[in-house]
């Protein structure tokens, strides 16, 4: 079975320590994903995301306080924004925009953080491979690593 | 390069172990790029442990370290300590965590959690690479602190940080401190008399050369962070000058208009100038525009400052702005009842002999509007059966509030058994689904209302409570014997659900310190940090924080106080210093992180046009970075180089 | 009165059926006896709404099913309407009525000569044919 | 203005009289009641067990009926009202149930279509089902049936009696407050009543039960009219046929029940809404009533 490479973009003070609660709840989900840990989801620019894509990643999963809740007052309101626009981006690069996803989960919660590890698991799973087939000037133009 | 991180892979027993196959992750970590040991170990938090970490930070010569264990919250500051004191910069320590991410989540998949594990600390190892040596950000502390709300919880946080010596700004929306307790008439279990143990305090704190009492008052703006926060106070018109004021009382006992009063919940009247209770701190009245025929005639009456022997009385008054500058903000909003209206199957209110709790109060207290007699607001009769209940929108997902209001079983059982010292032939009921006596002395409180006072305790909730023939007839059942119960009442007690006070939401968003979603303020750890809230510089006591009772609020109120104590015993306070730097050379002034900075810690250089970011403000949240189309933003200790080989590395096969 | 409790007693087929068939949940009811308090008809039953659910959390089926107070219940929703936990005692009424009748268990509640004298009666139609729905299946 | 009006099988048998009271007042306040041209019983009662697809068949073949017609269909009845709002919502909200019902609703068509040539659409539960005080509320407006009373109601002390199926459950009903309901109060307020407001207004009647345990019906019903008769009502109104039955035929035994008990008039609302509304009392039908309604009204001389 095709195991999808996602990179997770947490952000400290509400996804990441949703992810210690799912932990210390004893949930369990797919391993699939990877965790960049973020003070903020504002952070986390656009090229980050194109960057994870270049690099193997099937899909990307950034994870943020719920509206009114960022701990830096409105962080994840330009999250939300850079992240709608990157999807336009995505699908005019040909990459289905559901690779990318943004989702809201507090501290608190828990079996939420469970239920979109495992959902956008399967999701990315259905999508398949991310076949990128960069050529060798767009990986020369790529930020440098 | 010259990197030499050393990692560390923890065991935590068989946490991690048992999952993640340790010894193939020291092994597959030591041939990693920059990595020049690796090992593993058992409980790598014990002192063992720490002291491996150390050793090999010195004979190894490491310039970065990675602890593979539980989740950074928990040991981050551990060993970022263990690191110091092997003399290494504790930003180059970092935490791979490989328990609550990994090991805990994946127990049925011991090959990939391996690999996680691996790829986790490798995503930490390339972050280390480029971790530099930083010292925390100074910023001085101004030891005063701000404490909203001057109920009991209120007064005690402001008493004892005024007794550590700091400076108190203590700020009461009302016209007197004193908040609910004052309200009360005597206290479970040990019916001692609330004004008798509330005055003293209220006085004490109002005198104390320490503490700037503004009552009449609401915070209008917060800004700033812990140590340095900026705070300003409305300071409401209340239409006299009550620096001038002495508290004669001629203005209230001529004024000619009357509303109900706040203070004793309806069941009386107070004047539109008035003191909220006779011994209101400070004792100096306020004027209720609202209610006052001045002004609501067009200057037809100033009768008040006719009679006024100072000629306090303003009509022209205006709200007042005043600024201070604190270190730390205490919220100790309090309460509120559940609004009656919302329980139509009781009634909704409009029934004058269903009272709420806070009714009953004024009614058993001495100094209250019926002089502490028990008498049916309709008609001035001694009731001869009183039903109370309890639970009324507490305990109830359905349609009103899911939590246990926690006080209600207790106060309840106080008003039956001070009902039965009041009314000796009276019949006391209490409707109940469980009596919660949590508390030291409370059961043997319950016990005594049951037995020595004769209240009679049934099981179960009453579902409906009607006026007939002069009664109040409360449908209720024993579950217990599995009868329905119809009692015809003189008078039914409602104990309704304890909710934030109605202002606190306001306040919380403006602080912006998380509130549940019912209202109640967030602790930062509900069991380790249950004074703090998240947000550095601001911490709860009392009510605010989830119902409590005096005992619990006086407790909460002394603790957050001595956190607030231990805060201002330095001079400075470190902050992080993972923050935001601009790279002059290369800004080319577009101002975009100027523009979306949340704190205004990006400036504009107008002389060399590029910006800057203020080091005391800036919070690091790497908006400005990301905004940045230059590149010249940067967040130290996560820099974009950093980001994408943390990225890479945790895309390695 | 005793009672000998099994763990096997508490997982019933017909508990699950009627689970699924009323959508309520039994284990969700902490027995504050409010359907009870507020029920308009309680006084002709003989084991009380709350009763009744608590009887099921104890997995005592067949007691419940045969008592009078599944035919009594007149689904006016009050209990379900005022009930904290948002469990639905009508619904689980209904739920036993139809295990009851489906099951030719007992007759139904409303014989021959009953349905000859209901149809003969001036009683609006809706109440005949809510009557026959209701207490005949 | 024309609206879809479904009467329910008791208003053309047994409750003709609120049938016909409801049609002249729409009238006279300008509404026409626009009966579906074909229409069955909606079952009366809303099956509470969630495997009964077949039980909400004829409700919602009714809505069907109605969405030809328009995008609401008024309902006087509570049972008809309450099983129609109710079919309405599942079928709007219940993906799984509406795919089933409307396979059954096309299967009915078939074997309808030779008698009636009526073809049934799918249905998506589009409709807004109103009952007719609604419609005198949001579509009318108060202020217009205000503007249209010509004797107003006063000095007679009407109790409202809502009983149970217009307002629960409440989350599917969305009548009004299930505990303090005000629609009626409101509405005889326009007409000029004294409104007597009684804590057994929402309590039942005993409803379909009377049909089996007549005794039943009785004990239930005794408890809100003798509430009503306490606050000196001179008339109880309602919106129900069985509510109406069971207040207004019981009385006889209520009265070997109560020591001092007096009779009262039990009436639909649209009767007195009609008073109001100076429709002769001949269109308005006062035969039906055990206990006679006329004496009460000349008395007040509203007759």
């Amino acid at each position: 079975m095709f195991e999808p490479r996602i990179v997770c973009f947490f952000c400290k003070w509400c996804t990441y320590a949703g992810a210690d609660l799912a932990g210390t709840s004893r949930k369990q989900y797919p391993p699939n994903g990877a965790v960049v840990r973020v003070n903020c989801t504002g952070r986390i620019d656009p090229q980050h995301v194109l960057w994870a894509f270049r690099e193997g990643a099937d899909g990307v999963l950034v994870g943020g306080c719920h509206p009114g809740d960022c701990h830096y007052e409105e962080g994840n309101h330009k999250t939300m924004r850079r992240v709608q626009y990157l999807k336009r981006m995505l699908e005019d690069m040909g990459v289905e925009p559901e690779r990318l996803h943004l989702e809201w989960i507090s501290a608190a919660e828990g079996e939420k953080l469970v239920h979109v590890m495992s959902d956008f698991t399967e999701e990315v799973r259905g999508l398949g491979p991310l076949e990128l087939g960069l050529s060798d000037t767009a990986k020369a133009v790529a930020p440098a690593k | 390069m010259g990197e030499r991180i050393g990692v560390f892979v923890c065991h935590c027993g068989t946490n991690i172990a048992g999952v993640v196959d340790v010894k193939r992750v020291a092994e597959e970590l030591a041939d990693y790029p920059g990595v020049a040991y690796s090992t593993d170990y058992t409980y790598m938090c014990s002192d063992p442990g720490q002291n491996l970490v150390k050793d090999a930070i010195k004979k190894h010569k490491l310039t970065g370290v990675i602890v593979a264990a539980c989740s950074p919250t928990l040991h981050e500051a551990t060993f970022r300590r263990a690191g110091t004191a092997a003399g290494m910069n504790q930003y180059q320590v970092e935490i791979a965590n490989i328990r609550e991410q990994c090991s805990w989540v994946h127990r049925d998949n011991k090959e990939a959690a391996t690999e996680k594990a691996i790829r986790t600390i490798k995503i930490m190892v390339e972050k280390a690479r480029l971790d530099e040596a930083l010292d925390p950000i100074s910023v001085p502390m101004t030891p005063r602190a701000l404490v909203v709300g001057g109920g009991i919880a209120g007064i005690q946080a402001a008493l004892d940080i005024a007794n550590a010596g700091h400076e108190v700004v203590l700020v009461e929306k009302s016209a007197s401190i004193g908040g609910h307790m004052a309200q009360l008439s005597e206290t479970f279990p040990t019916l001692d008399c609330s004004q008798c143990i509330m005055t003293p305090k209220m006085v004490e704190v109002a005198q104390h050369p320490k503490v700037k009492l503004m009552t009449y008052s609401e915070v209008d703006d917060v800004s700033g962070y812990v140590g340095n926060f900026k705070v300003r106070i409305r300071k409401k018109a209340a239409y006299v000058n009550r620096d001038v004021c002495t508290g004669c009382g001629l203005c209230i006992e001529k004024c000619p208009a009357t509303t109900p009063s706040e203070f004793d919940e309806q069941l009386a009247d107070r004047k539109a100038i008035y003191t909220p209770f006779p011994q209101a701190v400070p004792n100096k009245p306020v004027l209720d525009a609202e209610h006052c025929t001045y002004f609501l005639k067009d200057g037809k009456c100033g009768i008040c400052a006719k009679v006024c022997p100072l000629d306090c009385i303003d009509y022209e008054q205006k709200d007042e702005f005043i600024d201070f500058e604190v270190g730390a903000i205490v919220v100790a909003t309090g309460y509120d009842l559940y609004p009656i209206e919302n329980l139509g199957e009781y009634g909704g209110g409009k029934y004058p002999d269903v009272v709420t709790s806070l009714q009953f109060e004024r009614m058993l207290s001495a100094s209250g509007p019926t002089g502490g007699e028990i008498l049916r607001p309709s008609d001035g009769e001694v009731p001869k059966e009183v039903v109370f209940l309890t639970c009324c929108g507490s305990r109830d997902t359905e349609s009103h509030l899911p939590y246990c209001s926690k006080i209600c079983c207790m106060y309840l059982t106080k008003h039956a058994m001070l009902y039965k010292h009041n009314v000796h032939e009276g019949q006391a009921y209490v409707f109940y689904m469980d009596v919660r006596t949590g508390g030291k002395g409370y059961e043997e409180f319950y016990t005594r209302a049951a037995e020595e006072d004769d209240v009679l305790y049934i099981r179960g909730k009453v579902s409906k409570i009607f006026e007939e023939d002069g009664k109040v007839m409360v449908w209720g059942v024993d579950t217990l014997s599995g009868k329905k119960i119809e009692i015809a009442a003189d008078m039914a007690v409602l104990g309704l659900a304890t909710i934030p006070n109605q202002s606190a939401a306001k306040l919380a968003n403006m602080l912006k310190i998380h509130a549940d979603e019912w209202g109640f303020l967030s602790e930062a750890h509900p069991k380790l940090r249950p004074v703090e809230s998240l947000t550095p510089g601001f911490y709860l006591a009392g009510s605010a924080q989830g119902p409590k009772d005096i005992p619990e609020s006086v407790a909460q109120a002394s603790a957050a106080a001595s956190k607030v104590a231990a805060l201002f015993a330095e001079t400075e306070y470190h902050r992080e210093p993972i923050i935001a730097v601009i790279d002059e050379d290369t800004c080319a002034g577009c101002r975009v992180c100027v523009s979306v900075c949340p704190y205004d810690a990006a400036e504009f250089d107008d002389e060399k046009k590029v910006a800057r970011i203020k080091e005391a403000i800036c919070e690091g949240c790497g908006v400005c970075i990301a905004a940045c189309p230059s590149g010249s933003a940067q967040q130290k200790n996560l820099t974009d180089e950093q980001l994408y080989k943390m990225v890479s590395a945790a895309l390695e096969v | 009165m005793k009672l000998r409790l099994t763990a096997d007693m508490l997982v019933d087929e017909v508990l699950e059926r009627v689970e699924t068939l009323s959508g309520q949940k039994l284990r969700a009811c902490y027995q504050c006896g409010r359907c009870s308090a507020g029920c308009p008809v309680v006084e002709e039953m003989d084991i009380i709404p709350s009763e009744v659910i608590r009887l099921l959390q104890l997995g005592q089926v067949d007691e419940v099913l045969s008592s009078k107070t599944i035919w009594i219940c007149a689904s006016c929703l009050q209990c379900a309407s005022r009930c904290p936990k948002g469990v639905e005692f009508s619904s689980i009424c209904d739920a036993l009525r139809a295990i009851v009748l489906r099951t030719r268990l007992a007759t139904p509640k409303i014989d021959a000569d009953g349905l000859t004298r209901v149809m003969m009666s001036d009683a609006p139609q809706m109440g005949v044919v809510g009557a026959l729905r209701k207490l005949n299946g | 203005m024309k609206i879809p009006y479904y009467p329910g099988c008791t208003l053309h048998e047994r409750a003709r009289d609120f049938d016909d009271s409801a049609r002249e007042c729409a009238m006279a306040l300008g509404v026409e009641l626009e009966e579906l041209p074909v229409w069955t019983c909606c079952g009366a009662v809303y099956p509470l067990v969630t495997d009964s697809v077949m039980d909400i068949l004829a409700g919602v073949r009714n809505l069907s009926y109605a969405s030809r017609l328009g995008d609401k269909v008024v309902t006087l009845c509570s049972f008809c009202y309450n099983v129609l709002k109710r079919c309405n919502n599942v079928m709007r909200d219940d993906a799984e149930k509406r795919e089933k019902v409307n396979l059954f609703l096309r299967a009915d068509t078939e074997s309808r279509e030779k008698i009636e040539s009526y073809t049934l659409e799918d249905y998506e539960g589009q409709l807004e089902v109103l009952h007719y005080i609604e419609m005198l509320r949001d579509v009318v407006g108060y202020d217009k049936v205000a503007s249209a009373v010509t004797k107003r109601l006063e000095g007679l002390k009407v109790a409202p009696y809502y009983g149970c199926m217009l307002l629960r459950p409440k989350k599917e009903m969305k009548f009004d407050d299930p505990e303090q309901p005000t629609i009626f109060e409101n509405l005889l307020e326009v007409l000029g009543c004294d409104v007597v407001d009684f804590p057994m207004k929402t309590e039942c009647c005993g409803g379909f039960q009377v049909v089996n345990d007549e005794e039943l019906a009785v004990s239930c019903s005794q408890n809100i009219v003798v509430s009503a008769l306490k606050r000196e009502a001179d008339i109880i109104v309602t919106t129900c046929p069985l509510c109406r039955y069971n207040l207004d035929r019981h009385q006889e035994r209520m009265a070997e029940r109560v020591d001092g008990f007096t009779s009262v008039p039990v009436i639909y609302f649209t009767q007195l809404l009609g008073v109001a509304l100076g429709i002769d009392k001949e269109h308005l039908d006062f035969t039906d009533n055990s206990v006679d309604p006329i004496n009460v009204l000349a008395e007040k001389s509203l007759l």
